[in-house]
């Protein structure tokens, strides 16, 4: 029994989040057992951008209480050398059904662009690829400037959402970014734009401090560290990063509980998933699927 | 290098043994593939991870395999946190969660070079298990190739009790407790002169790894150094243990490494925030 | 020493987060004790609103990985009462100067209207009482419609602080909501508006469900309980709560941060501080003093 | 009522017995004030509070005070979640926090009144400090004052086993293994019926106290009831521990309580989520 969303038939409830699973680096550690134990119902690729980026000065990781704070900043090889290299490793990965036969675990590609402009044309060259089945328009991510401002007003999102969703037949998600006024607005302005589902919740803006007794002395060379903030100096280097993991699982509940009682288009919910009875929390406030990230 | 089990796996415990500060464990795991010398292990105590002060520990962390032998796995500790503090608490017949063998181990000499292995501190762990497989090559490696040394530096005599898992080894200690008084890249620096057809196996602290590369740089002498840096994940997925590459970029620490090319990267640079 | 703040000389730089502590029931629990011990450096009343609240129906907490949910609702006994009854009562509290001599621990009162016009009364009766030192406004509480759009928009929030402005000489503190797009804007809107300074974290806006094993059943006779939400139902009798304690001390740090760079005012900063170390790292980044609620 | 210290304390665990699935925790409290009967605790374990499933326990817990003697309190635990689970495993030597005692207790009986201690599984916890108190006060009350009677209700006779903490009480158990075969209450109508100038002291879950409460309505006899609600400070800060209280409006079972007169409530209400 396979389970279908948005028109894609999967073999379960439960994806990745963007940018928390690395198909590739995977079958380097894990070897076949990965493509034969192939956990996601679909593969979600981390964030595509139009240009490559190398992402963030390290360290780009503070553990906080029951939370990872990260600052990856997007790495990626930008759009041209995913389509070309990424793409066509992506396209034969397979799911069990439960006990059954495994089915094409689709592939949904994450993008993010600074502008509607930029977004536009990665969705058009995601529209060309049919190994592509889904795109997902990551207009959330907070350690980059550009995306936040987008997402968090609803009107603006409807634009961007409106200016990408002539595009492209494909099932079009928006990532929604929990760091605003009203998510459940901002998820009826993708509806309105012609989003065919949402996702949510990215990460929630957060900073850790570098230790004290770094404080005060001169970064030694080599070593990279975050802005100064105040007296003290940012860890992360990139200053600020999001926040993920069971301490966020109680807002995303609240976020996905608000979305799926405003919206009619479907939900995929992610934040602090550890179990599967957290899986069916989300589920049951409204989700139709499931993604894990840090786990 | 081994590909691990796509899942993690409990490992119980069957022993662990004080060497001054460092915690030796050894766990039953035997189903776990042979590791490489080099790769790690995501470890996480199976019980009560996390509850320290401020909620830490959350995240698995990374471990050196320091031996594989009749179906046990053995890890060096120092407790230096709330993850390393609680596995070193670890008694027999408790267990923790494992993952591994993960990233790209040293290679193996060629040329007929000798190998140098040079630790420092807590990072004599994968030394141990490449020492191993070194002795246990030897006789087949055949005549050709030299006898490897090992040396090891200290902070002291108590923490040079651990030069012990390495047998023959060198020690050099910053307070002349123990072996040579002085930084263990001398001892580096005279073996090289001694003779420099030989391949570099370092790991230890960010300062020392970089006074290693920079000496082997000097000497054309390969360098095989494993990193640290802190993970999320062990295997690729996050992007969050990068270290500069030479040239630009970033490598990832957990599957570009932990072990890598003295001449992949400028310099080995001390992670964040430390003093 | 004692420190100066908007004014107020006080005995140093920790005081209490609004509606965290209860004097009055703390003297039943504590005797003499909570006087001669007193720990805060000023007393931050629970929020008061123009007419009584009785708060919302049980259950009001949850306990979620390294936090609290609370749905208290404002319970308290009106404006009128407040002044009446319980004011006196918080005049004379005095905390001791690290080793020395006792100073008083002036009383500032926290506020929530629903309307300007309703902040406007409640400010001008706190001005009229000498006992109260300080004002601060609520415009953060997610618990309740009213307050929450006030103050995640900062040309309304603007807006409502000069209404309020122009109606008392006492040291005006504005408690800004986490729960917004960009707290910094907002910050600086409240600034702009005539506030002496800021206070926040507020908490984030969260949900628990109940138990799964409660599922479907209905609920027994005298049993309160969330509304339905999807297929469960929500724990907190309000349905949503909020969030503090350690989990949310990574975005407080983020927040503060980012409100101390942007405006000129003093700003209190709070949000899961559990250790001196806690406090110690939002007063590096730039809070002036520090509040605590959860412990 | 006593005052508590106005900060949390350390207490050492001094011995830990099962009674049954119950664990009584002794700790050593030196300087404590004495509790009186039906105040409580906020207890946390000193070490590994939290790192459960779901990274809970974080809060401390409310637990009724059993036992007052020599320097020494005792709490008798349920391990039904991280909390209690927690705490059941400390072993003499270890540490928990408490601050305390806390909280409205019994009101002592008048009128030469006996007294009815009705308790009912983990809700015998403050009848046997009450018990004892009674038993103390006995000869001082002089001839006016009956002997008073309790009646202790499980769910079977494993759990029956914990009645032997109050001297001559009268055990009922749901599955008949020990006892009168039904619901204490029974035995409780019993006893009214035989002498209904009493003060009937209750605690216990929720369904049972509710009947309490509505058999001492009609029977007309006073009924304190010591209640249980999630509790986050246990001193009245957060408002979060409350109860309806008849007539509209809410009672904070920490300071309004947890002992609270039958008439203050219109119901005794079943703890949300419960099933
Ligand atoms: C490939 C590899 C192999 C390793 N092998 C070994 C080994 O064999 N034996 C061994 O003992 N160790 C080994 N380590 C190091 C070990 O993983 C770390 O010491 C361990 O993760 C520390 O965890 P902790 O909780 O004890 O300490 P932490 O508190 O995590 O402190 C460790 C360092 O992390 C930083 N830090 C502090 N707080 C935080 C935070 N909240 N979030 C993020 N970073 C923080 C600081 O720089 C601190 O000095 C290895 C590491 C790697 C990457
Ligand atoms: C005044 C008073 C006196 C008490 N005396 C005693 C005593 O003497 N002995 C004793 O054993 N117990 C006593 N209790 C009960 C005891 O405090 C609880 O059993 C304890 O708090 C449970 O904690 P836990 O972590 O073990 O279980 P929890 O997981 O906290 O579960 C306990 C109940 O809380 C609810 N719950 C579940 N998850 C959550 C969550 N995440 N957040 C909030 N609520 C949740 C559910 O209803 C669950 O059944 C007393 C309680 C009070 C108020
Ligand atoms: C290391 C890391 C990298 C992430 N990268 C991306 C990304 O590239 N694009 C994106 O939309 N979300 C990204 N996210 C957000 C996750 O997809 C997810 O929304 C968030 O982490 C909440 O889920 P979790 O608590 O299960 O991790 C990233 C999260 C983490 C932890
Ligand atoms: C139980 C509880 C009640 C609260 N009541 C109020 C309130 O009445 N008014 C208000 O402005 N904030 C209120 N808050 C928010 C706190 O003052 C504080 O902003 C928040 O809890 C974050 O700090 P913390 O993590 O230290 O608790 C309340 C918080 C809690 C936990
Ligand atoms: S630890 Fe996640 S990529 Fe290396
Ligand atoms: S537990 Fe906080 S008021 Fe009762």
């Amino acid at each position: 029994m396979t389970v279908s969303f948005c028109g894609l038939e999967l073999a379960h409830l439960v994806i990745n989040g963007s940018g928390t699973f690395d198909v590739h680096a995977a079958r380097r550690s894990f070897g076949a057992a990965l493509d034969e134990q192939f956990p996601f119902a679909a593969f979600v690729s981390k964030t595509i951008t139009l240009e490559p980026r190398t992402g963030n000065p390290p360290p780009r990781l503070w553990e906080s209480a029951q939370g990872l704070i990260n600052s990856i900043g997007l790495p990626n090889r930008g759009l041209e050398e995913y389509m070309r290299e990424e793409v066509p490793a992506l396209a034969g990965l397979r799911t069990r059904v439960s006990g059954g036969e495994s089915v094409p675990a689709p592939l949904i590609t994450n993008v993010m662009g600074a502008s509607a402009d930029a977004l536009v044309r990665l969705v058009e060259a995601c529209e060309e690829r049919a190994e592509i089945a889904a795109i997902e328009l990551n207009v959330s991510c907070p350690n980059v400037k550009s995306g936040l401002d987008i997402g968090a007003d609803p009107a603006e999102l409807e634009a961007v959402v409106r200016a990408t969703r002539g595009r492209t037949r494909k099932p079009l998600i928006v990532k929604l970014t929990p760091n605003c006024a009203d998510v459940a607005a901002c998820a009826a302005g993708a509806q309105a734009g012609g989003a065919d589902a949402v996702s949510l919740i990215n990460t929630l803006r957060a900073m850790a401090l570098a230790p004290a007794r770094a404080a005060g002395r001169p970064p030694a060379s080599g070593r990279q560290i975050g802005r100064q903030v105040g007296q003290r100096r940012a860890w992360l280097g990139a200053s600020t990063g999001g926040l993920s993991g069971p301490a966020v699982r109680s807002v995303a509940l609240a976020q996905v509980a608000a979305v799926a009682e405003r919206v009619e288009i479907p939900v995929i919910g992610m934040g602090g998933v550890q179990t599967a009875g957290h899986a069916r929390e989300l589920l049951d406030a409204g989700a139709a699927l499931v993604a894990v990230g840090t786990e | 290098m081994s590909h691990a089990p796509f899942a993690r796996r409990p490992l119980s415990i069957t022993a662990s043994e004080r060497y001054g500060p460092y915690v030796v464990l050894r766990a039953a795991d035997p189903e776990g593939p042979a590791p490489a010398p080099g790769q790690f292990t995501m470890l996480a105590a199976a019980e009560r991870w996390g509850g320290g002060e401020d909620g830490r520990p959350f995240l698995a962390r990374a471990f050196s395999v320091a031996r594989h032998r009749a179906g046990e796995v053995h890890y060096v500790l120092e407790d230096v946190g709330p993850g390393t503090g609680r596995l070193c608490e670890l008694a027999p017949g408790e267990r923790m969660w494992a993952l591994g063998p993960l990233g790209r181990g040293f290679a193996q000499p060629t040329d007929g070079r000798r190998a140098l292995l040079v630790g420092g501190g807590i990072g004599i762990a994968p030394l141990v298990i490449l020492a191993d497989t070194l002795a246990d090559a030897g006789p087949r490696a055949g005549r050709g190739t030299p006898p490897s040394a090992a040396i090891l530096g200290f902070r002291d005599g108590e923490r040079a009790r651990a030069a012990s898992l390495i047998d023959g080894a060198q020690v050099a200690t910053d307070d002349g407790s123990a072996g040579h008084h002085g930084p263990c890249t001398d001892l580096l620096e005279d073996e090289l002169e001694l003779d420099a057809n030989a391949v570099v196996y370092a790991c230890g602290p960010a300062p020392m790894l970089e006074a290693v590369r920079a000496i082997c740089e000097r000497a054309r002498v390969p360098a095989q150094l494993a990193l640290e840096a802190g993970m999320a994940c062990g295997f690729g997925a996050c992007f969050g243990c990068v270290v500069p590459r030479r040239g630009g970029g970033y490598l990832r620490v957990c599957v570009d490494g932990p072990v890598v090319g003295g001449e992949e990267l400028e310099r080995v640079a001390e992670p964040a925030g430390e003093p």
